[in-house]
């Protein structure tokens, strides 16, 4: 067993970590930055140890403070939680080198996945199924863009192959307007990345966002832990997340779990981990990307499972051999984890500030996850995200009446949050009929706004 | 005593969280209490919960000098004169006195120093970074331990100068 | 001490959250209490979560006279006149503004009305329960609608003495 | 379905019916006094009126009040929650005479199981087994006393017929030492009750407290949960409480089940009920009482049965038939439930007050059931039970080190609560070992006044 866990992040990841720890009898070290000498994690932890300013990048991204901070503290162990290092192969390494235990997957596992292409062209060449798309660099000719959108087969959507955020992104439904929109595509591409290089990928009308847990041991047995549907989305920033996933038959769970298993087993895979699925309308799956660390809304599976992710981070870090088989994984219930995020509920802007008269909801099937407290100051410098709430329920109407139930509850004065955001989704009949996909949000978005992201696909 | 004065007296108190405010006046006394919950949740079972520190920075009252002076230093903020200042560890690591398990401490309470002496050595990586004095002046309090470790911003010594 | 004075004291106490004021002279003497956390929370989703109601009390500044004023009353407290009366409900139960569903209401808003007089039922567990005027004088205002649902200590009327 | 509930209650137990009836898409009408103006209670309820002053009896346990109330504002059930009314036979009946439903058993079964006398009579003639003891109405003569005694088998508790409270109280091992004490014993009662009728029971030895959660519909439908062990209890008031009972057999648990089933079905009871049994070490268990309302308690039952009762009472009182049969009743893990109440760790005396910097444990497995608030003014009319933690984990050790971490983070300033004896239990090897009874409290307790709780029995 660990006996001392640096915890390589703050908010109510931190939190998650530090109580499963205490649970298991590990002390704890946190790690904050100037702006979170008051923040709840370092008041909880058995020892705090100020790693740098408060910019990210001096102190949560700082890693050799953090390794500095890991051996001057005696901890023989680092847990990285989500964002922040959790993803960056780099540190993982840096931790082993250093002879830590890095709570989570190998160095090279991270940076395989973390290397899109590359990851896909395993998945595609295992048999775990993918999105069709352009073959080669990048497509700068339409002619060669006819062709392989004929290919992939319509809709398509063009992306740039040097960047995101919508920049360059069209959707098109036929060779005619291909032609029309490719080269507008490649203008603004030009414009944004400096490069002409496209790349065509099959467009999913409907898609749901469905991702599968993992667990793996160092002896290469993996289980998957079922799905969550994370379709609530905004910018792809999740929102709302659930398990089961509505609309998932047995059977296509079964066929989904074991690609996402297979997408574990090729590369090797240990520890806790997260394949994401788009899902079609008509039951069609492909390998987007696989998270090779715990997820913010691994809640949902916990309370549905009854495994304690976190603590099987550790264990499984730990070298132990996997404890469950398959077929013991049984489904309970549902659930569902609503985000909040200190931010404006109109404009989506932060909303940093002092926090009075928290009273956060409770009762049967109620669980919060959140480093809030009266008085904290929200600082401006990190992730929005300040709590987690994460209901249970027998049935989904159940868990969605105990949602609403609770964020009505739910008081945070001083700062504003998305909370009646959360109530608009829950009130919603096609949410309540299971009936999302991942342009779901826009529906609550002003309409200019709508058309921009629906352009930007 | 006018309605006036006691405005001022409850400005004064609710611009400072005052809960109480005694006054009293011949010889004066005063009592003035401020509002523990603005703060932070203080923890049950005190101690084993971690590191909960009091919570009020106390700061120098003349203008923190030293160079690197962190604006929102927390809990273990020593109180300075006008003339002192604080050395502060620019990394988390660990304190060393000495550059080497046998060799003297670079300086001890009461010694002179000139500006960029060697005061001590925080190890970080590995890697040994010499601390040394951004003023010139005399060490008046050696605030941590030989091989104990210190975070970003921790007050390691005080040096008065002048 | 004049009962201005005294009005004003209490003013600058409910505007500051004071809920302890003490003073003294001579050689002066002064203590405030302000409430710590004073304020309830206010529920997300408002209308919806039921009956948040403004949560501070508001008093008559003249001293209470209605024989039935419950001193911690709640939300909807009307602000009196000094000459004013609340009537309050003795119980919880529905309000009625006539003897009977065709006869005229007891009183109206104007109308003097003398010590013992009825000026509403309230219906509880079948029984009416006639509510008589404490004191002689005004109604002024009607606080609730006939066949309304009202609890104990609810104001029901003002009336103006004097 | 009921339309709105009126919730005869206050605190904790409001909050949760109230939250139950929200989920149910039940609208709730709270009562208060007017000490309780500003209680969450009346707050988070759709509609709330106030019944009267501070004093219990003219508010809370004022019937007609209540009844008008729910008569006024058009409520057509009425939940009394625990304490106060709720085993009131009287309020009951009143209720069902004004055409309101009144959620919990019919009037003459509170009123049958509040006598406890004819309970007993009832229970040994059905043959669910009761502590052996002395006939008849009351002992005068020692002799008749020895005779009694040699019948029951030493050791012999005394107890004055007339009342309670360790008045009149004696453990006797032998003819000798009744011969010593009966005398003692009845002065004490004749100068506390003014009689010198004396009852002999059988006193069992390290005894446990075991109780069963029984469901039973209108139809003669009778199951139960399981078993609550509520031996931590100080002077007969429950600290803590836990499911399942750490020393309980599987197939105890079925012979105590069947008698508790059976101790309704005798009755022809319906709704929520518990059965309360004294378990001896020998794993001999004796019938002391039922009570017709929800527990404290219950919690810990839902935990680890995933059924919720507070729900179940509502849907009973509809004359919903049982929907579950005994053989789908599962457990899974363990729970275990902290009451804290407002009062001095050391002295045991209510602490009324202020709340501040209130700051309730959260995450995985931690549930809270509390009526507190920042700035929230317990008041010293009522019961100075302000929260319930209940924690949940796989197994036993889990849920201690949960309950553990929990309390370690739970923040209440302002008044003083019991949370640091809740940490001594726990932390205690005995409790950690299971290995409690009755008597557990007093190893906590000033010696002086253990020795005079000792002698009380």
């Amino acid at each position: 067993m660990f006996k001392k866990v640096l915890v390589a992040n703050r908010g109510t990841i931190a939190i998650r970590i530090i109580r499963a720890c205490r649970e298991l009898g590990i002390k704890t070290v946190a790690v904050y930055s100037t702006a979170d000498r008051r923040a709840l994690h370092a008041r909880m932890a058995d020892e705090a140890v100020c790693i740098g300013p408060a910019a990210a990048e001096d102190s949560y991204l700082n890693i050799p403070a953090i390794i500095s901070a890991a051996r001057a503290y005696g901890a023989d162990a680092v847990h990285p939680g989500y964002g922040f290092l959790s993803e960056n192969g780099d540190f993982a390494e840096a931790c082993q080198r250093s002879g830590l235990h890095f709570i989570g997957p190998r160095a090279r596992h991270i940076r395989l996945m973390g290397d899109k292409p590359r990851a896909l062209r395993i998945m595609r060449r295992y048999g775990v199924p993918v999105l069709p798309g352009s073959e080669g660099t990048g497509i700068v000719e339409l002619k060669q863009a006819l062709e392989q959108a004929k290919r992939i087969g319509y809709p398509v959507l063009i992306k740039a192959a040097a960047g995101g955020g919508g920049k360059g992104m069209r959707i098109v439904r036929d060779g005619d307007e291909l032609a029309r929109l490719f080269p507008l595509a490649q203008a603004e591409s030009e414009a944004a990345f400096g490069s002409r290089k496209m790349y065509l990928e099959k467009y999913v009308e409907k898609a749901r966002h469905v991702e599968f847990q993992i667990l793996a041991d160092n002896y290469r047995h993996v289980i998957h832990l079922g799905e969550r549907d994370c379709s609530i989305q905004r910018r792809h920033q999740k929102v709302v997340e659930e398990a089961p996933c509505p609309v998932l038959t047995s059977r296509l769970r079964e066929k989904m779990g074991r690609a996402a298993v297979r997408a574990a087993e090729v590369v090797g895979y240990s520890n806790v981990g997260t394949v994401e699925f788009l899902l079609s309308d008509s039951g069609d799956f492909y390998f987007i990307e696989m998270n090779t660390r715990i997820q913010v809304e691994h809640g949902v599976t916990e309370m549905v499972t009854g495994v304690d992710l976190v603590k099987a981070s550790i264990l499984l870090a730990m070298g132990e051999r996997l404890w469950l088989k398959q077929r013991d994984v049984a489904f309970n219930g549902a659930a569902i984890e609503c985000r909040i995020y200190a931010e404006d509920p109109e404009t989506h802007l932060p909303s940093p500030g002092v926090v009075s008269n928290h009273h956060p909801p409770g009762g049967l099937g109620v669980r919060v996850e959140t480093a809030l407290y009266d008085g904290y100051h929200v600082p401006m410098h990190y992730d929005p995200l300040i709590a987690k709430l994460i209901v249970h329920g027998e049935t989904r109407p159940l868990a969605i009446a105990r949602a609403r139930a609770a964020l009505r509850e739910y008081v945070i004065d001083g700062i504003k949050t998305n909370i009646p955001l959360h109530l608009k989704i829950l009130d919603d009949k096609d949410f309540q009929r299971g009936d999302v996909h991942t342009d779901f949000l826009t529906r609550f978005e002003p309409k200019e706004e709508v058309r921009q992201l629906r352009k930007a696909g | 005593m006018e309605l006036r004065e006691l405005k001022a007296l409850v400005t004064l108190m609710r611009q400072n969280d005052l809960v109480e405010l005694e006054l009293e006046d011949g010889k004066s006394r005063i009592r003035l209490v401020r509002q523990a919950g603005s703060s932070a949740p203080t923890t049950h079972a005190g101690g084993k919960i971690g590191a909960v520190k009091p919570l009020e920075v106390q700061r120098a009252s003349a203008p923190a000098v030293a160079a690197n002076a962190s604006p929102d230093a927390g809990s273990d903020e020593p109180h300075l004169a006008p003339n002192q200042v604080l050395v502060r560890s620019p990394m988390v690591g660990t304190f060393y006195r000495a550059p080497s398990p046998d060799a003297p401490p670079f300086v001890e309470e009461g010694d002179m120093v000139r500006k960029g002496q060697p005061l001590c050595i925080i190890e970080a990586m590995k890697m040994m970074n010499e601390i040394t004095a951004e003023v010139e002046g005399r060490v008046v309090r050696i605030l941590c331990q030989n091989a104990q470790p210190v975070g970003y911003g921790q007050p390691l010594m005080v040096l008065e100068t002048g």
